[in-house]
């Protein structure tokens, strides 16, 4: 055994986010550590790595009672550790936020070109070919994501902590990282592995350890589990299913249309494409890493200048100028990137939630304080935030939680036309599910929505239609009746629709 | 209680305050002399209403994460242009033409708010150096609208703003107090103070949420301006000139000083007027003790840096953790003893 | 093409304040007889050789996001000590070393306090300010001139340069140090990961790391460096006064931020500080010799051309998006 | 330019052919900055006597800043100025810069504040006041005022800029003449920054902290007309229940005195253009002038107030 820690409790303000949890590590394994949003699983990795100290219990690593002081004595001690959410850099370059701390040096001499050579062999295991000298802020989220997990693989490690680090990768991805993880265990190392895809936890784990609202369920075998006993443990309860979800969706497609995009294109953004969005339309966008489904969603919100093209909603031209223009036409936009583009974390949940539709009616229009304690309950309740307080600060919640405050703030606006990317990026399954019924019931109720998601099953079991990007090109526009995710992998590997 | 975020800078500023009357039993005392209030406190408050107005305008534009140089310079201008007006009436004492001068200076002050606002907002020039231009500039600006003579004016309702006194109180502070109550009012009543602090915590996410930050940004900075001109007409109006040179010099140290005591960050985001107020009245407090114990000027650095630290120190919940209380060692909980599971062979 | 353009990018701020400075050099050429000269450039060098010393210092707090309201003060105090331990017999080398040791130290606390304690880098500098120049209202109110053969050989010997030019021995120093901060930013650990805390803290703390270790050091480097640009100041003026440089952690903090260095932290160069410095150099050449501006007009016009560097510095450089 | 160049057309060619036309002298001034009227009318005197004079100015605001006049000295000597003359910022320090002055044979005249070198052959001529003098003047006057009372007299005292030579010199001239009357005592001595909101500030504070303030000893004017404000705010009467004695004489201060509000006030004479552009001359033509020129001073007291107040400039 490598690690174990017994007894783990820990407090914060308000809130007993581990409650006496017990875990333990065996090399050559890789262990699974599962649990609804606000579980407690980042808390338990956080104190394993000395970001936080503990109010009670014990922690011994390669047999010998330790309490890390912090990150950088946990890493010296031999655990490596891909945080949840993507903790680098920006400013700095890929490379450097891939060796930093442990940079090639010739008598303290940071060696540069070795530098550049051994951030791109690491990624070339993860298959990704990237410039390493461009700064980490021009990269999409995935990208960082993987950079992260490129990071943590170099170091020269005992134990592997992975904190989500799959939630905004693509199936491609997420096979390589699998495979990597794979050959480590070989090796002999022990994976620490959090995920809320239950299908990657089955691929890969050995075992699993199961927490709820802070407290330690069990820990079982894989083999010895199945994924419905899984769910049950980590929500306490049975889930109902999805499959309802597949077959309620309804011939909507009202034919009437909402937006029109003629050429919009932008330079080392996204080729000009041309889409049209219906009324009531869930139209799914699929394409591998960098294929610039971002890129388009920004252009249709106004976030960026198109330099090309036009746009007509309700068949009237409009210049998109800057997110509030598009706002003001109905058009709201959800970001993948939560911590940059999407939260205030400063600010309480209430405010948070409220942010759009304050902004919407400007600063003399203030929205009562019972009106936005109104919508922040409502919210709560609705996507399950914990804890249920509307006056917690966003910094303190778990990711998960942070996401569906996000997603709550749009979803209150009312938009016709909800642009959706990574939505439900690190959400748990139960709440994932609760979220795809939503999406499918606005539109139902006449919402457009336009959505993005790493995975592919995803997009396909809510979306009418299916726009295909490669290389930042509409290849396709698929008419969504049974399509499969091989139809559309292989209509990205042809990079030619129908 | 301890909880509250202005619980410690409340505290010091009751401790200095305590301090002060340890040394000077008097200090608390307040008369009536001439039909108006008399007394250190009094002073305290007279003294410290234009650092309040100052720092009042500071605390909106850290919150949107900038912050404003030119404070002194503004206060010098208005004082200038105010004064300099005054001094051309033919009758100093005429209401309308010190309403004229007054609302001159004020105008002024707007648009250099306003000018300073463009530079960050519009050409989003580093808030630092952008308000440096003024600062520097302003000065001169200043001198010359005083021809770098001092102004002197002669003139009772003028000297009212920052000398006089309306039912046995200062208007000084009867003007800082409505301005305090009138932007707290606003800011908190209205959407702003929650906009602000979005803007000011995460830039980005607020212009994708459709804030309109640009305007907000720009309008913290045409708020400061405006209550910087009328920290200068109350600074002036107190000694009955101007002095282009050395109004407001300074001011804007103390002002962010004001600011973070009060527990702003510079970074931006959640601010408090409130914290502010109470900074700003620590500082000036500070000043008076340094009269009241008769600190000689070669060693009043040291008293302030002493001061300032123990504040800062006393409100630091790292510093309390660390030092104050010692952290208790945490009870070991006794390990559940587990039957062991079926070990997994690599 | 993408890194082309990206480091284009990043250092088109530099290039632009760059091309400025030359336009300046020029327009003074044109305007003023003598300013063609090449040793009225390597006079803003003689002049600001210590400024650029202390801005070095402040571009590495910078870097960080810290900020250090102390410079000034520690350069007055460096002088002043100089002068009064000079004057007491102490040889001039220890004296300087005693010297750097006080503002490293000095700087060293700072940090500390910065770190441990969690406080705002601007309160406690500027508490570090007032002790400072506290420390020095306490050594003397009187300013004290420095006699030492040492401090005056170091004053008043010219470096010869080819073409009857000269700099001083302080030039020579402060391109010693702008050296090796160039190399300890861009070649050493301890520089990358100053420019990871400016990028985040949180993640470089999460990324394993020495953020402690380096944010005590960044406010050591920025005393010790105030402190050097106190001796070269010593050696400049030739005296110690707690009046010296009143303000000049402005000075250095916009020297610093003209340069393109982002106050935030995480973004920046030491050699666009450096033309920073240049920059306040020749507004203030200029106007020296222009010598035809009252006292106000010379703040108006020093404010003008600041407005006009830094807005065309802006237009030139900002990104078309 | 202006035309009239005069009296110091031939002088030894010292720095070869300069920018400036034939015969007429170039004088490089830096002055301190202008944090004070009284600043301000000294440059407005050295501007007026120089175009009265017919000498091309070259004026440079060191903007209190003692690496911009050392700036300014060096670009002056750059561009070869025929006479360089400048107020010190601070006593000390000077001698590099100075040295390459004669160097380069500019002669260099001090205004104003004398500096602290050894080496008098630095410059030719000191013009200006000494403060100590001023201080003990108005020492002079407390101890004669209050000789016959009974009883401590109590003073506080409000000082210029802590660390400048203004403010310390006026302290020690004050101190060492009062000082030889064991009744004389000062009370509280706190800095006012030379400015009246400060002066007013500390003299506030001072009226509540002091129980009994016989004098007040103010290092300038301004400091003074802004405490009388608050001896008047406090229901007391400036120049009576309080003795005001103050140093410069502006002219506020003057209308103060007039008024009976100041007592007494030594003059520093701010307008020493004149005498300036006359030893420039004199040192432009190579002629031997006195190492130490001292300003045409007196004391008002408020009789004599009255009487000149309507002639003063500034
Ligand atoms: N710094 C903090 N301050 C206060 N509460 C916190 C803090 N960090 C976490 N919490 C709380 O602790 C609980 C556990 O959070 P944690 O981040 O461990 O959840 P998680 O299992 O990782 O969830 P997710 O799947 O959403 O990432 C949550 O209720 C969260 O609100
Ligand atoms: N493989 C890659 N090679 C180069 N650049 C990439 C790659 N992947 C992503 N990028 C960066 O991502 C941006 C475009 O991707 P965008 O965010 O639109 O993609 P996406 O389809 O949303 O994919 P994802 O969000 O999964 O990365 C570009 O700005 C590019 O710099
Ligand atoms: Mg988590
Ligand atoms: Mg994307």
């Amino acid at each position: 055994m490598i690690l174990r820690m017994t007894g783990i409790h820990k407090r914060f303000p308000g809130v007993i986010a581990l409650d006496g949890v017990d875990f333990r590590l065996f090399p050559g394994e890789v262990h699974a550590l599962m649990g609804e949003n606000g579980a407690g699983k980042s808390t338990l990795i956080k104190v394993l790595t000395g970001v936080y100290g503990v109010d009670g219990g014990e922690i011994e690593f390669g047999g010998e009672q330790v309490s890390f002081t912090g990150p950088a004595a946990a890493q010296r001690a031999g655990v490596s550790t891909v945080y949840q959410e993507v903790n680098l850099c920006p400013n700095l370059s890929i490379a450097e936020n891939i060796l930093l701390g442990r940079e090639p040096r010739r008598f303290g001499r940071i060696l540069w070109s070795k530098m550049r050579r051994r951030a791109e062999e690491l990624l070339a295991r993860l298959d990704l070919e990237l410039d390493v000298t461009a700064p980490l802020s021009t990269q999409s989220i995935a990208v960082q994501q993987l950079v992260a997990i490129a990071r943590a693989l170099d170091v020269d490690a005992r134990v592997l902590v992975l904190d989500e680090p799959t939630s905004s990768l693509d199936s491609h991805e997420v096979d390589r990282l699998l495979a990597v993880m794979r050959t480590l265990r070989a090796e002999g190392m022990a994976i620490l592995f959090v995920s809320h895809f239950i299908d990657q936890v089955f691929a890969i784990s050995d075992r699993m350890t199961v927490l709820r609202n802070g407290k330690l369920v069990g820990e079982y075998l894989t083999t010895q589990i199945t994924p419905v006993g899984l769910v049950t443990k980590m929500i306490g309860k049975e889930l109902a299913t999805l499959d309802e979800l597949e077959q309620v969706r309804p011939e909507r497609a009202g034919q009437q249309e909402l937006l029109r995009a003629g050429d919009l294109g932008r330079k080392g953004g996204i080729e000009p494409f041309s889409l049209e969005i219906q009324r009531g339309e869930v139209v799914g966008l699929a394409g591998l890493l960098g294929s610039g489904r971002t890129e388009l969603a920004r252009l249709l919100y106004g976030a960026d200048h198109a330099d090309n093209g036009t746009v007509h909603i309700d068949d009237k031209p409009v210049k998109l100028r800057s997110p509030r223009t598009a706002i003001a036409r109905g058009i709201a936009f959800c970001s993948e990137n939560r911590k940059t583009e999407g939260l205030v974390e400063d600010l309480t949940v209430r405010e948070n939630i409220a942010l759009a539709v304050q902004a919407s009616r400007g600063w003399t229009k203030p929205l009562s304080r019972k009106r936005q304690d109104e919508i922040a309950e409502r919210s709560i309740k609705a996507l399950d935030i914990r804890p249920a307080n509307p006056e917690a600060k966003v910094r303190d919640l778990s990711g998960g939680n942070q996401q569906k405050v996000l997603l709550a703030r749009w979803l209150i606006t009312n938009p016709r036309l909800l642009i959706l990317d990574e939505p439900t990026r690190g959400i748990d399954i139960g709440a994932k599910t609760e979220i795809q019924k939503l999406v499918t019931q606005l539109a139902g109720e006449g919402m457009a929505v336009v959505f993005i998601s790493a995975e592919l099953e995803e997009v396909l079991r809510l979306s009418d239609r299916v726009v295909v990007l490669r290389d930042r090109h509409v290849v396709a526009q698929l008419h969504n009746d049974s399509l499969t995710p091989e139809q559309i992998m292989a209509t990205i590997a042809d990079g030619a629709g129908e | 209680m301890t909880k509250h975020r202005l619980f410690w800078p409340v505290v010091a500023l009751v401790l200095l305050l305590l301090g002060n009357f340890l040394f000077s039993p008097s200090f608390f005392s307040i008369e009536l002399r001439e039909g108006h209030l008399y007394g250190s406190l009094i002073d305290i408050l007279r003294f410290g209403a234009p650092l309040i107005l100052v720092a009042l305008g500071m605390t909106l534009v850290i919150a949107t994460g900038g912050i404003d140089l030119s404070v002194g310079s503004v206060v010098a201008i208005s004082a200038a242009i105010a004064c300099l007006q005054i001094s051309q009436l033919g009758d100093q004492n005429s209401i309308g033409g010190i309403a004229g001068a007054v609302g001159i200076a004020l105008g002024l002050s707007l648009a250099l708010g306003a000018a300073n606002g463009v530079l960050v907002a519009v050409l989003n020039i580093q808030p630092i150096v952008a308000t440096l231009i003024l600062m520097v500039a302003g000065r001169g600006l200043a001198q010359l609208i005083t021809d770098g003579q001092i102004i002197t004016i002669n003139s009772q309702p003028y000297q009212a703003i920052g000398g006089g006194f309306v039912l046995t109180l200062p208007v000084s502070i009867l003007i800082a107090v409505a301005v305090f109550l009138l932007s707290s009012l606003l800011v908190r009543r209205s959407a702003l103070g929650m906009l602000l602090e979005a803007v000011g915590g995460n830039p980005e996410a607020s212009r994708l949420a459709g804030v309109r930050s640009r305007r907000l940004i720009w309008l913290a900075y045409v708020v400061c301006g405006l209550f910087a001109g009328i920290a200068g007409l109350m600074i002036s109006s107190n000694v009955s000139s101007a002095d282009g040179n050395n109004a407001g010099l300074w001011i804007e140290l103390d002002a962010i000083l004001a600011v973070v005591i009060g527990g702003t960050a510079l970074t931006g985001g959640r601010f408090s007027f409130t914290g502010t107020v109470i900074g700003a009245l620590l500082i000036q407090t500070l000043s008076t003790t340094v009269y009241t114990l008769g600190i000689p000027p070669e060693t009043t650095l040291l008293f302030k840096a002493v001061v300032v630290m123990a504040v800062c120190l006393v409100q630091s919940p790292a510093f309390r953790r660390k030092v104050i209380t010692r952290r208790r060692k945490p009870k070991s909980a006794s390990p559940v003893q587990q039957d062991e599971k079926v070990e997994v062979s690599a | 093409m993408t890194t082309l353009t990206a480091s284009r990018q990043r250092h088109l701020p530099i290039l632009a304040t760059f091309a400025l400075l030359v336009v300046a050099y020029v327009f003074g050429a044109t305007q003023y007889e003598a300013f063609g000269d090449a040793q009225v450039v390597l006079n803003i060098l003689i002049d600001n050789a210590f400024l650029l010393v202390v801005a070095i210092g402040m571009t590495f707090v910078i870097l960080t996001g810290g900020i250090d309201l102390s410079v000034g003060a520690v350069v007055a105090l460096s002088t002043l000590v100089s002068a009064k331990l000079v004057a007491a017999g102490v040889p001039a080398l220890l004296v300087i070393l005693l010297v750097l040791v006080i503002g490293g130290t000095l700087g060293l606390g700072m940090g500390a306090v910065i770190h441990y304690f969690e406080l705002q880098p601007f309160i406690v500098t500027l508490a570090g300010m007032f002790l400072a120049r506290g420390l020095c209202y306490t050594i003397s109110v009187e300013s004290i001139s420095i006699t030492d053969g040492f401090f005056t050989a170091m004053a008043q010997t010219p470096v010869q340069l080819p073409g009857g030019m000269h700099v001083s021995v302080s030039v020579v120093i402060a391109l010693v140090v702008l050296a090796v901060a160039v190399y300890v930013l861009h070649f050493t650990r301890l520089g990358r990961t100053v420019y990871a805390i400016g990028g985040s803290e949180q993640s470089a703390m999460l990324m394993g790391l020495p953020v402690p270790r380096t944010k005590i050091a960044v406010y050591a480097i920025s005393g010790l460096c105030s402190s050097l640009g106190g001796v070269l100041l010593a050696f400049y003026t030739l005296s110690g006064n707690a009046l010296h440089a009143v303000g000049m952690e402005l000075d250095a903090i916009a020297a610093v931020v003209i340069g393109g260095t982002i106050l935030t932290g995480g973004s920046g160069y030491v050699l666009g500080t450096v033309l920073g410095v240049l920059v306040l150099g020749i507004i203030q050449t200029l106007i020296t010799f222009d010598g035809t501006l009252s006292s106000w007009w010379t703040k108006i016009v020093i404010g003008a051309l600041l407005f006009v560097f830094i807005v065309l510095q802006r237009l030139v450089s900002r990104r078309t998006r | 330019a202006c035309g009239g160049g005069d009296g110091g057309g031939n002088q030894p060619a010292s720095g070869g052919s300069t920018g400036s036309g034939g015969g007429q002298i170039t004088l490089g001034f830096s002055q301190v900055g202008a944090e004070s009227g009284w600043r301000t009318a000294n440059t407005k005197s050295v501007q007026d006597a120089a175009k009265a004079a017919g000498i091309d100015l070259k004026f440079s605001d060191a903007q209190q800043k003692q690496e911009n006049q050392i700036r300014a000295i060096r670009s002056f000597i750059q561009q070869k100025v025929k006479v360089i003359a400048f107020s010190p910022v601070v006593e000390s320090g000077w001698d590099t810069v100075l040295k390459e002055a004669k160097t380069a044979n500019i002669p260099v005249i001090l205004t104003d504040r004398a500096i602290d070198s050894p080496d008098k052959s630095l410059y030719k001529s000191f013009l200006g006041s000494d403060f100590v003098k001023e201080g003990r003047k108005a020492g002079e006057w407390v101890t004669k005022e209050f000789a016959s009372a009974t009883g401590d007299v109590n003073i506080v005292e409000l000082q210029g800029t802590t660390g400048s030579a203004p403010a310390n010199d006026r302290k020690q001239g004050f101190a060492e003449v009062i000082a030889a009357n064991p009744k004389l005592k000062v009370v509280a001595s706190q800095t006012g920054e030379f400015t009246r909101a400060k002066g007013k500030e500390v003299m506030e504070a001072f009226l509540k902290s002091q129980s009994k303030i016989d004098v007040l000893y103010a290092h300038n004017d301004d400091m003074a007309l802004g405490a009388i404000e608050a001896i008047q705010g406090a229901g007391k009467k400036p120049g009576t229940d309080i003795k005001i004695v103050s140093i410069d004489a502006v002219k506020d201060g003057m209308q103060a005195l007039a008024d009976g509000k100041i007592n007494y006030i030594v003059e520093c004479n701010p307008l020493l253009g004149p005498q300036l552009m006359d030893l420039v001359k004199k040192v432009a033509a190579g002629e031997q002038v006195p190492q130490r020129i001292e300003t045409e001073e007196t004391e008002f007291d408020q009789a004599k107030a009255k009487e000149v107040l309507p002639q003063r400039q500034y």
